[in-house]
């Protein structure tokens, strides 16, 4: 019903002659995800005070469909493209012919690898890679350069996780930490499986664990109880997680929790269209515009808003 | 009123593809334009090569669930490949390998004498987990860029090379499921296994081979991705085998086995594909697209159901025409 | 077709039901039992942190959520409904309503709301299987996809949290030693098994899976039957989902994705038929602790996920195997 | 090969069924043309018009039937097989098949012929061959043998009256229908059967006397007319309604409808009156078990092990206890539908002398049958179907051999 509505409401629109509106080809990665919602919401808001048509695919985290939906945006000849890759490489042959057609393409949220550079026009949103990078500096702060950590990692073959993991290993190696990696498990950013394999992680390495990587803070509530089911009186060891979601902070507050990293989706979308809307008006952007990252831990947890 | 639901039955693939094709070009315009409906196409060959195979498990009365695995696992072999003997050759060994996991499918389903939904369900596992042990459940990547966008140039203002890939495999398949004698055979192995068995047809055979054709074509499918992303991933085509089942039943195909035509998959793939593009231009949320592919699949079951039942000629048993095809023809 | 007959064609092999041996039976009926320490002694052998009363509380923690399921989809199994692959959306209406209509309702009537609505959802999935005859696959698949389409619309996609701590603390809490979670679990495992086994439903169950059409003639309502497995599933998958919404506090729309597989999976291994007439509660939690123990074991042992789902797929096929060779022999 | 049950495809079309496993063609590429013009043919040469391009599913069941015997005869073998090919035709499509094996016996083919029926044995038979529990008794030409010397060779023993009559106490009408119709396969049938009685129900196969009986056990629907049990009118919409009424039913199908393969004799036995046995939903096996004991012992089932898996035991014996399931439920009629087919002749009587003493004790009997000698030894009164019409009743001192066929084929005025 709320469909056919809408069909007649962009049916109407479509027939009153307002195709002079510039349109926008979003890609993202869902529409209905913690993170991701919040961010398409808060884009599309913003193209509306921009005066931006905005189409809206959702890959529904499936990269085959998001390759063939860069197909639709060219086809539509839209006036833009922002992409929300979820592989480092699928969609270059996408935004190739999206070049070929004169489609300005950014990405939001993640990047890709640096084959892609000459396809995009810039990257806006929160490194994924970098994330990583800044939890390994926290957690390795944390232990004071020294310890054994166990990952807890989402999805296998996800753009976030490769990333998010990566960024965090390279980051130990880089800086000649003493901390080694016990284990990296896949949870699929699913707060019950974290909850399964943290059970599993903390039988088989016990105290050996001087600290946790999270890939998100869903996934680090899932250790939390893990180790509260294990061990009532025993605190927990620091737990870094990603994301800043409101219970996180929580976790921080009652120091159940180390750090996490707060990027807000908010911010995200609406940096991504403000950069396609300059783009569209022929200014010249960055190939790289960061949102900002806050890592959070008790000493500033009162200061900064959760992200969602 | 019988006689128009069963007419609204037969035709039900047209019906239904005329009435998408003929909504979405009254609420998106410039629908029906050459570079749209390429692009349809084009977005429909997946599913179609897949669905192709596994048209004919279906009228067979098989079905297996590991496409979307073993269009991720070809895929990637085709792609890590490359680099040792060229894309042509690895595109072969990317084929070759659904043709392998289509015949593992089926050898099993065969020797073991077991039912296909739980063992495809296994073999799904199986293939998944090789595809991320491989990759170590990182994307690979190509070596050729430019192939990929040769692949996704459009001849006749319409086709790319994989929707016309697909067309042609779908008409050969029409041709070959209805004029043919082993197409023949396959909707008798599907509809009275016990009969086709004792009139000299080789059940086993045809099964085997079904299940071989399956894994092919979703390997053909899956190196056909690869090469027009030029990556091969562990997770790609996870969403596929749902979406593919859904082609094929709007279709017209009968998941007992026994009845089901290629042209009717082609209308299915086609509606699948053309309702998609056009909620998408309409950038209708993903959830509202899938109650909506959910509700067109439940209600054409249950019109298909209607009209078999209170269209059946007078005079005929319907105790007949069993659920199960496997008791017929048994002892008693 | 007459014995004479038989002879003559050499078709009296021995079918489904006609011999029984002994030890065949007995290996069939203590097969599970005998994997099951197999595997509890290599653990214990490869392990030091496997035998220990933490470690084991912890598996059997970690099954009750799916256990659950896995009590429900025995029914369907057993009833000759295949599978229901709409778990994923009772799961998550279960989760999702439990902690959405806490702040409105209060816990214990949201969480009794969740549950009866997932069950409308079982009734769908009954009406359009059992009164409707779909083929179980799509019309689970097809009311599981609207389901959670209208669930993640219903929420807007983003998390829904837990406000109420009392009930929180009640569903991670322990009573005399042993979680809540599982003593429920344990609760509904019960329950399932006397109605399966000692109650008139169990044997209509049973019966309506052995042979539908001699069912019917016996007055069994089967149609209800059949659609009771689905609404028995849904009801499960909905408490499951409950409970997997208050121990965690927090419900996405996807939350239940898996569990169908993994229901399925375990019902498969405990030996229950898939083709129905055949199996029972007990089977299929031997089945799913032997697929959590051996889970387990490897989680200990540092094996990858990818190789964990290639040992659990094959473990399948092999399981599948065994039944369709015992059936041969005779032993049901 | 010629089954007794139907053993085709379905979705395929005639002609393709007739030519299965050897269609025509070259290069796997299938001549369709000339299939179908052999096919018609070869229907034709059987006296049968059927269209070789309709679906076979369409068809109704003495047609499929035709279709197979088509089948077989179109293979042109050296040697045939017929396993009780008439089982569903009528006595005009069987003389038709009789013609067509004495033309296939004279151009050399040979013809082994699988039949319970003698008579038919008796017309079309060179040479008869006996078995009896899995093993020869003798082979002997059909010259100088009667029925009742075969009877004897297949039995072991001399059955002096193979169908005996018990004389029972006919009491008040028990179920009366009244002009009922499922507005497809009959209308207008209306008769009723008393208690003590057996009523027999006959007539050529498609005249829809298994229908009437499903339809009154509640298995399809009843579109028009009533039905009353003990003068009160019932709504029959399921078979459970039926058992409410006190009706039981007996499928002829028994495989496919009578017995639930992997249970037991006594969980078959107890199925219909579970919820009898049943309190607060659990089923108390004490009267479960000593129900089926009961039984077991009264129909000296063999062996007698109420825990035995039905499919094990022989056809008989299952036949037996698919009645005694019935019989728990204490029903007020009971319909048997074929109760004998596929049986041998031992447990024929046996079943006799079961539905013999049933009637002794008031209860109603309705018995399908097409084997005309049973009917005329069994029933108190019958009634005779054709093409979904039922005859008035017939009583014993009106039925013969040949006014039943009169009123079956219509042929003439009855």
């Amino acid at each position: 019903m709320r469909s056919m509505l809408k069909i007649a409401a962009v049916a109407l629109l479509a027939s009153t002659g307002w195709a002079s509106a510039k349109t926008v080809c979003y890609v993202t990665a869902a529409d209905s995800h913690a993170y991701a919602t919040p961010a398409n919401k808060a884009l599309e808001a913003r193209a509306k005070e921009l005066g931006v048509e905005v189409l809206s695919l959702s890959q529904d985290f499936d990269v085959q469909k998001g390759t063939e939906q860069l197909n639709t945006c060219v086809a539509r000849k839209v006036d833009g493209i922002i992409l929300w890759p979820l592989d480092p490489q699928a969609y270059i042959p996408g935004l190739a012919r999206a070049q070929q057609a004169n489609i300005p393409a950014i990405l939001i949220n993640s990047p890709m690898s640096d084959d892609a550079k000459p396809f995009i026009k810039s990257f806006t949103g929160p490194d994924v890679y970098e994330e990583g990078k800044m939890a390994a500096d926290s957690l390795s702060k944390a232990l004071g350069g020294k310890g054994s950590v166990v990952i807890i990692a989402g999805q296998a073959g996800n753009g976030t996780t490769i990333g998010r993991v990566s960024g965090f290993n390279d980051r130990l190696k880089e800086a000649n930490a003493d901390i080694k990696v016990l284990d990296t498990v896949n949870a699929d950013f699913d707060q019950q499986k974290a909850l399964v394999v943290s059970r599993d992680l903390i039988t088989r390495f016990g105290d050996q664990i001087n600290g946790v990587y999270a890939n998100d803070d869903t996934m680090a509530r899932g250790f939390i109880d893990a180790w509260k089911e294990a061990n009532p009186s025993k605190a927990a060891p620091p737990i870094v997680g990603i994301n800043g979601q409101k219970d996180a902070f929580e976790s921080i507050k009652s120091g159940e929790m180390y750090s996490t990293i707060v990027q807000s989706p908010v911010e995200d979308g609406r940096l991504a269209i403000n950069t396609m809307a300059e783009i569209i008006d022929g200014k010249a952007v960055k190939d790289r515009l960061p949102i900002p990252l806050t890592v959070v831990t008790k000493d500033n947890v009162g200061s900064v808003e959760p992200a969602f | 009123m019988t006689r128009a639901l069963v007419l609204a039955s037969q035709y039900r693939v047209v019906i239904i593809l005329g009435l998408t094709l003929v909504i979405s070009a009254l609420v998106v315009p410039g629908y029906l334009s050459a570079s749209t409906l390429s692009l349809g196409l084009d977005r429909a060959a997946t599913i179609g090569l897949i669905a192709i195979g596994l048209t004919v498990l279906l009228i067979a009365g098989q079905i297996d669930l590991s496409g979307g695995a073993v269009f991720a696992l070809a895929g990637i072999i085709s792609v890590i490949l490359q680099r040792e003997i060229g894309i042509l050759p690895a595109a072969i060994v990317g084929i070759l390998v659904g043709t392998v996991a289509g015949a593992i499918n089926g050898a099993l389903v065969v020797g073991l004498k077991v039912n296909s939904l739980v063992l495809t369900l296994a073999t799904m596992l199986i293939f998944r987990s090789l595809a991320h042990w491989i990759t170590n459940s990182q994307p690979v990547t190509g070596t050729d860029i430019m192939l990929s966008l040769a692949l996704a140039k459009i001849y006749l203002e319409i086709f790319t090379i994989r929707s016309a890939l697909f067309i042609i495999l779908i008409v050969l398949l029409h041709v070959w499921l209805t004029r043919s004698i082993p197409g023949r055979n396959v909707f008798a192995v599907g509809s009275n296994p016990a009969a086709a068995k004792e009139s000299g047809i080789a059940s086993d055979r045809i099964v085997f081979l079904g299940f071989v054709f399956a894994g092919m074509l979703a390997g053909l499918a899956g190196v056909l991705q690869s090469l027009v992303t030029n990556t091969g991933s562990p997770v790609f085509g996870s969403e596929l085998t749902v979406a593919v089942i859904a082609a094929v039943v709007v279709g017209g195909t009968r998941l007992e086995g026994g009845r089901g035509s290629a042209l009717g998959t082609l209308g299915g793939v086609l509606t699948i594909g053309s309702l998609t593009i056009a909620m998408e231009f309409q950038s209708i949320p993903a959830y509202v697209q899938q109650v909506v592919s959910g509700l067109i699949l439940i209600l054409l079951v249950v019109l298909d159901r209607v009209v078999t039942t209170k269209g059946r000629a007078p005079g005929t048993r319907p105790a007949l025409v069993r659920d199960d095809p496997i008791t017929q023809g048994g002892k008693v | 077709m007459t014995d004479a007959a038989m002879e003559i064609s050499g078709l009296n092999r021995n079918d489904r039901f006609t011999r029984g041996s002994r030890l065949v039976d007995a290996l069939s009926k203590t097969g599970l039992l005998l994997a099951i320490l197999a595997v509890v002694a290599y653990g214990s052998f490869a392990s030091p942190a496997f035998f220990t009363t933490g470690n084991l509380l912890n598996v059997l923690t970690s099954m009750s959520i799916v256990g659950i399921v896995v009590v429900g989809m025995t029914f369907v199994l057993v009833v000759g409904g295949l599978a229901d692959l709409s778990v994923p959306a009772t799961i998550a209406c279960g989760a999702i309503l439990s902690l959405g209509l806490q702040p409105l309702i209060g816990p214990v009537p949201a969480f009794v709301l969740a549950v009866a609505l997932a069950g409308l959802i079982g009734l769908l999935n009954g009406v359009l299987v059992g009164y409707v005859g779909i083929n179980p696959i799509i019309a689970t698949l097809g009311v599981g996809t609207i389901g959670l389409g209208i669930v993640q619309a219903a929420v807007g996609g983003v998390i829904v949290y837990g406000s109420n701590t009392a009930s929180a603390e009640f569903a991670k809490g322990r009573l005399l030693g042993i979680p809540v979670v599982v003593l429920i679990f344990l609760v509904i495992a019960l329950i399932g098994h006397f109605v399966l086994s000692r109650s008139f439903w169990g044997r209509w169950t049973l019966a309506t899976g052995g042979n539908y059409n001699a069912a019917e003639a016996s007055a069994v309502p089967v149609k209800a039957v059949k659609a009771g497995a689905f609404v028995i599933t849904a009801l499960a998958s909905g408490v499951s989902g409950g409970l997997l919404g208050l121990t965690l506090q927090s419900a996405r729309p996807l939350i239940g994705s898996g569990y169908e597989f993994s229901a399925i999976t375990a019902v498969v291994v405990g030996g229950v038929s898939i083709i129905g007439g055949f199996g029972s509660v007990p089977r299929a939690i031997a089945g799913l602790i032997f697929v959590q123990l051996l889970t387990n074991v490897m989680v200990l042992q540092g094996v990858r996920t990818p190789i964990q789902g290639f040992v659990l797929g094959i473990l399948i096929v092999g399981a599948v195997g065994m039944d369709a060779a015992l059936r041969k022999r005779g032993v049901v | 090969m010629v089954h007794q049950e139907i053993n085709l495809v379905p979705d395929l079309t005639v002609a393709e069924n007739v030519y299965l496993g050897r269609m025509p063609g070259k290069w796997s590429y299938l001549r369709k043309g000339e299939m179908v013009r052999k096919a018609a043919a070869v229907l034709d040469e059987l006296g049968a018009a059927i269209n070789p391009r309709e679906r076979l599913g369409n068809l109704s069941i003495s047609q499929q039937q035709l279709v197979e015997i088509a089948k077989a005869y179109a293979a042109q073998p050296r040697i045939i097989v017929l396993d009780e090919p008439t089982s569903s035709l009528s006595e005009h499509e069987t003389a038709a098949l009789f013609r067509i094996l004495r033309k296939m016996r004279d151009d050399g083919i040979a013809i082994v012929y699988i039949s319970h029926r003698l008579k038919e044995v008796l017309e079309i038979a060179d040479e008869v061959t006996v078995l009896r529990d899995g093993s020869m008794i003798e082979t002997r030409p059909i010259e100088g043998i009667t029925a009742g010397a075969m009877i004897r060779l297949m039995v072991g023993r001399e059955v002096s009256n193979v169908f005996p009559k018990s004389a029972a106490e006919i009491g008040a009408s028990v179920l009366r229908v009244e002009r009922i119709g499922d507005g497809a396969s009959f209308r207008d049938v209306s008769f009723d059967v008393r208690a003590g009685e057996i009523l027999g129900l006959t007539g050529l196969v498609g005249a829809a006397r298994s229908e009437v009986a499903r339809a009154i056990f509640g298995l399809s629907r009843i579109v028009e007319g009533s039905v009353s049990i003990n003068g009160r009118k019932v709504v029959i919409s399921s078979p459970s309604a039926a058992v409410r009424a006190g009706i039981a039913y007996v499928p002829e199908d028994r495989k496919g409808d009578g017995i639930v393969p992997g249970m037991s004799v006594r969980e078959n036995i107890s199925l219909p009156i579970l919820r009898r046995l049943t309190s607060f939903g659990r089923i108390r096996g004490s009267a479960d078990r000593s129900l089926s004991a009961l039984y077991v012992k009264q129909f000296s089932i063999s062996p007698p092990d109420g825990e035995r898996r039905i499919n094990l035991l022989s056809g008989g014996n299952q036949q037996k206890a698919v009645i005694a399931k019935w019989l728990a439920a204490k029903p007020a009629v009971l319909i048997l539908d074929e109760p004998t087919r596929g049986v041998d002749v031992g447990a024929k009587a046996e079943i006799h002398h079961i539905i013999g003493q049933l009637v002794a004790d008031g209860m109603a009997v309705v018995m399908i049958s097409s084997e005309l000698p049973e009917i005329l030894g069994v029933c108190d009164r019958v009634v005779v179907m054709r093409d979904g019409r039922a005859s008035q009743p017939l009583t014993r001192a009106e039925f013969s051999e040949e006014r039943i066929m009169a009123l079956a084929t219509g042929e003439e005025a009855a």
